[in-house]
């Protein structure tokens, strides 16, 4: 598959079709890989592909420095596929500009990642060239892939609040997690604002709870749950929790999921005059 | 005045912030109003053009500067001035309120409803409804216990926290 | 002074300093990660890590602190000293690498003028070190000039010497005095103790990096390097000696403190100007900012690198960019 | 042990708008010791607050020769500019400071001195201009050439007649071509093209320049054709701050705090920085 992979990328290089494909190559130890830009054809043989290349690459598809190395083709598994699309929706990337080089996937990370475990796109859903034996899209029931969640649905309150918490407390406001979410692509984020300060930047349990929170709720009917953010989190906050419990209540509420067909609308951004409110008094 | 003069000494007065929309719901409560009703005084009212404009950011703001309850309301479905402003709003309300539970946040902290410009009445039983249901719960302490910065709340893992040595 | 202490006494001895006051701060493991944070007895210490998650930055420059509060009335403005940051404690069981970087961070805390929220923690916190006994490929603290089981900055260290004994060599005053009231758990040392240190491979050779630096501060090199960089802060705010900070108001209608918070240069925000000029505008010129603080700029303004080689930047990095494979790569530039 | 982040209370006693957006407050120490003691010298700067806004870098716009107050002119652009803005007369404002480096008006002694300034850049000269011509005996010809947007955005505009009034001072004024009045009398072009014309003798002379980058980058050669050496070309620096103490970490360019080893610098000095402005 690797050899596949490079002879792909050399091709597309060759001929011109990209300027730059970003890819995985091999990482600081063994268990790592890193993302890399390829733009020469005899550079193809950093392209490497195991089941370390966890990165949800199309990140780079917002960041100016891997944008003005011109068109580039993206390997991208079925869950980053799934970004793309989003992006697509989003208007954020024009079709054209991005040529998708799908890879078929069995599961990434070591442990197998959380996200890999009711994979129901192990082949991806948008692609200009698949690598790899197509495998079938299973269907996985909302529960299962939600089951992460129910130990803490399960918790009372007060349980919920202090676990929460104790995560917050963690936080240094790095920004690794928006830095690295590839659905967080605003030039200027909510909390680079100050007139007014919405957010405050200090890393307080103030502070901390608010960007937290509205992080998360930024993504609401967004997040595919690559799982980036609480990948890339130094302080090991679960923040894919946050995100899920938002992207089950999207699908609960308005039986939406993102970036599984471009003809879909953005949940956030319609409406349905039958849609939930039991709530409301 | 009655229900003050009944009030028991020390009774909790919880702080609500109320976010209405300018063509029902302020409307509602204005006609609560020059109907002369009485309702509880612990609201505070802040009129926005539609609910339809209020970022979750607004009730995070709200908790943060010492409310104990928020009320979210605008015109009843179909309503809206500007057409779909509530039904937008409705979705986002949809996933914030889960979230904000999931977080350990008290839903009954935060109450929504549809208030048209005629219903000073349901204006009345609303914020009664929801001082009472706020009173009930208490003071939110675990928030505001958040708002003290500096030594105290620097989290666990620093030396700083404690009294002087 | 040297002396000998069996790993049974621990519970002993993070009593004792409890009993006379102090804080006691430690490595404490929590699911995948270490940190260093308050424990209560020695049972919640953890001693089976390469290296804590935090560094020991944090107990002296914490993520967020106040520097100032204030009562506002009408246009009356009453100002108030913040108190009780600097609490006397022990920290336990760190790293020498990072008990080094305290000396380091001195003397930027003390160019010209003192900030009195590091001095005084300094002066209130004693540092126990516990030289490493193991190491992984993410150090590289011998490329800067500092061993395994270096002194430099701890008050205390102790090294293994058994499964169970850790031989304790005071190297300051304040560590002598710490050892000397905590006399009762200590015995003497034995003759010739074997000393259990780890070995840290020497991943390039320091003088040949800033004389590079010196005429490369144009070199393609900064942005091949960076581009996968998504401008994050984590690699600043792990490390032990990146001491930049932002400094902004939180306030209500009545009062405020003024804030002094961790900042890091990898951000696009930390040197714009209010007219949306940014001097570092790509992240190639953000990491060449960062390399050349560390081993350039530093060196020059204070005679020292600002980099004691914990390799903990480059074990967060979510794009896996590498500090030594960095430095790696500009000794074999250097050696074109 | 002080706390360095502690400022000075200052008071409001007097403001006047400058041009759109521009305000220049007189401020004085609310406890008279503080400020008998105060003293800075041309040049330097120092954080104002807003208590509940944050602090903002600025120079101090007035010369150190008037000793009861500071003077700072700052244009509404962020957070804190907004909220100086809000405030009035009588109201309390932080300062903390002087710092950095100065003017070396000493060793400008028995020169000429050329000024040369575009747009809200002038409130750092106006501080050494106004030092030296409160020692005007002390050097030879003084000409101040100074340029705006438009007329309207020319600030000090009392000040400005006053020194065209006097006949000891050379000024010339100018305004970016479409930003003239009718009314308007003074030239109309861009100041380095201005400085051509104008063309003050570089022999014994000093030039003192302060602007916009693009200003800066395109007086410079002029002023080098016109026979100005780079030692003898003074400008000051700004750059994003938040301790004003070479602590913070940020304004540096290459190896140069600005906070503490500028912001004065000279051409020379600057030529030979990296290219991180």
């Amino acid at each position: 598959m690797i050899e596949e992979l490079r002879k792909k990328a050399e091709e597309l290089l060759k001929n011109d079709t990209v300027k730059v494909v970003f890819g995985y190559g091999e990482g600081s130890v063994p268990e790592r890989t890193r993302p890399v830009f390829i733009t020469k054809p005899e550079d193809v043989n950093k392209l490497t592909w195991n089941k370390y290349c966890v990165y949800n690459l199309t990140t780079y598809l917002k960041r100016q420095e891997t944008r003005k190395l011109g068109k580039p083709a993206i390997i991208v598994k079925g869950c980053d596929a799934r970004t793309i699309i989003v992006l697509l929706k989003e208007c954020q990337i024009k079709r054209e500009d991005v040529y998708i080089l799908g890879v078929t996937c069995d599961g990434v990370g070591d442990p197998l990642a959380t996200k890999c475990e009711s994979c129901d796109v192990h082949t991806p859903r948008i692609y200009d060239d698949l690598v790899g034996e197509k495998k079938e899209n299973k269907e996985v029931p909302f529960e299962e892939r939600y089951a992460e969640l129910d130990e803490y649905e399960k918790l009372g309150e007060k349980e919920k609040w202090e676990f929460w918490q104790k995560q917050f407390s963690k936080c240094i406001k790095c920004y690794a997690c928006s830095n690295m979410c590839p659905l967080c692509f605003c030039d200027r984020c909510i909390v680079e604002k100050n007139q007014p300060q919405w957010i405050d930047s200090s890393a307080h349990a103030r502070g901390n709870l608010s960007w937290n929170v509205t992080r998360a709720y930024h993504l609401a009917g967004r997040c595919i749950n690559c799982e980036e953010c609480q990948r890339v989190c130094p302080v090991d906050i679960p923040l894919n929790l946050l995100n899920k419990k938002l992207a089950k209540e999207a699908e609960k509420n308005f039986d939406y999921r993102p970036g599984y067909s471009v003809d879909d609308e953005l949940a956030m951004s319609t409406y349905k005059e039958e849609d939930s409110q039991e709530f409301f008094k | 005045m009655s229900k003050a003069e009944a009030k028991p000494e020390n009774q909790f007065e919880p702080k609500i912030i109320a976010f209405l929309c300018n063509w029902c719901t302020y409307a509602g409560a204005d006609l609560a109003g020059t109907g002369r009703k009485e309702y509880q005084a612990n609201v505070r009212i802040i009129k926005l053009p539609c609910t339809g404009g209020i970022d979750p950011l607004f009730l995070i703001k709200a908790f943060e500067r010492g409310a104990d309850g928020i009320l979210v309301s605008g015109c009843h479905p179909g309503d809206c001035h500007y057409n779909s402003g509530n039904y937008h709003a409705r979705r986002r309300w949809n996933v914030f309120r889960p979230l904000l539970e999931f977080c350990g946040i008290n839903p009954d902290r935060i109450q929504f409803s549809w208030i048209s410009a005629a219903e000073g009445g349901k204006w009345v039983e609303t914020i009664n409804g929801i001082v009472d249901a706020v009173r009930e719960l208490g003071p939110f302490e675990s928030y505001q216990k958040l708002n003290t910065i500096g030594p105290e709340t620097t989290g666990e893992a620093t030396a700083a926290s404690g009294e002087t040595g | 002074m040297e002396k000998l202490l069996n790993k049974n006494k621990f519970d002993t001895l993070i009593a004792g300093l409890k009993k006379q006051g102090y804080k006691t701060v430690a490595p404490k493991k929590d699911n995948r990660l270490v940190t260093l944070e308050e424990v209560q007895d020695a049972s919640e210490i953890s001693l089976d890590h390469v290296i804590t998650n935090n560094s020991i930055k944090e107990f002296f420059f914490p993520k967020t602190e106040k520097i100032l509060s204030y009562t506002l009335d009408k246009n009356k403005v009453e100002m108030e000293e913040p108190k009780g940051f600097a609490v006397k404690s022990v920290i336990f069981g760190t790293r020498p690498c990072d008990a080094f970087s305290l000396p380091v961070m001195d003397k930027v805390f003390n160019w010209d003028c003192s900030d009195k929220f590091w001095v005084e923690r300094r002066e209130a916190i004693t540092i126990v070190t516990i030289s490493c006994d193991k190491s992984d490929s993410y150090c590289f603290c011998t490329s800067v000039g500092l061993a395994p089981d270096a002194k430099q900055g701890s008050d205390v260290l102790l090294t293994k010497i058994s499964n169970d004994e850790y031989l304790v060599e005071t190297v300051t005053e304040k560590g002598e005095n710490l050892v000397k009231e905590m006399e009762s758990v200590f015995s003497d040392p034995p003759g010739t103790p074997d000393r259990q240190v780890a070995t840290v491979e020497e991943k390039f050779d320091l003088k040949k990096i800033k004389p590079w630096l010196d005429d490369n501060f144009e070199h393609d090199v900064w942005d091949e390097f960076s581009n996968k960089c998504i401008g994050c802060g984590a690699c600043t705010f792990v490390c032990p000696t990146c001491h930049c900070f932002d400094i902004v108001d939180e306030c209500t209608m009545t009062k405020g403190d003024r804030v002094k918070n961790w900042d890091g240069c990898q951000f696009t925000m930390f040197t714009m100007h209010t007219s949306g000029h940014n001097p570092r505008s790509t992240q190639g010129m953000r990491w060449r900012q960062r390399i050349m603080h560390k081993f350039k700029y530093y060196v020059e303004k204070f005679d020292s690198t600002l980099c004691v080689g914990c390799g903990r930047c480059s074990r967060v990095c979510p794009a896996d960019m590498n500090i030594s494979e960095m430095l790696e790569l500009i000794e074999t530039e250097a050696g074109k | 042990m002080d706390n360095i982040y502690r400022p000075y209370l200052m008071t409001i006693s007097d403001m006047t708008d400058e041009a759109p957006g521009v305000r220049t407050f007189r401020l004085n120490f609310s406890d008279e010791e503080e400020g008998k003691n105060f003293k800075f010298q041309t040049g330097q700067f120092g954080l104002y607050s807003v208590f509940g806004a944050g602090e903002s870098t600025f120079c101090i716009a007035s010369s150190p020769t008037r000793e009861d107050y500071i003077e700072c002119t700052f244009r509404e652009a962020g957070r804190v500019t907004k909220a100086l803005r809000e405030l009035n007369v009588g109201d309390t404002i932080g300062f903390r400071g002087p710092y950095g480096n100065v003017f070396p008006i000493d060793k400008w002694e028995g020169k000429n001195l050329v000024f040369v300034a575009g747009g809200i850049a002038l409130p750092p000269l106006r501080s050494v201009i106004w030092n030296c011509l409160d020692l005007r005996d002390k050097y030879k010809d003084v000409t101040i050439i100074y340029g705006a947007k438009t007329v309207d955005d020319l600030v000090y505009k009392n000040e400005l007649k006053e020194w065209e009034a006097r006949d000891d001072i050379n000024l010339v004024t100018t305004v970016d071509p479409g930003g003239e009045t009718p009314e308007w009398t003074g030239k109309v072009g861009f100041v380095p093209t201005v400085v051509e014309e104008a063309a003050p003798d570089s022999n014994d002379t000093i030039a003192i320049v302060c602007g916009p980058p693009i200003m800066i980058k395109f007086t410079l050669p002029v002023l080098e054709k016109l026979g100005f050496k780079h030692d003898k070309v003074y400008t000051t620096l700004e750059n994003r701050m938040k301790c004003g103490l070479g602590k913070c970490g940020r304004c540096n360019i290459g190896c140069t705090y600005v906070c503490k080893e500028g912001p004065v610098f000279t051409a020379e000095e600057i030529s030979k920085m990296p290219d991180e402005f």
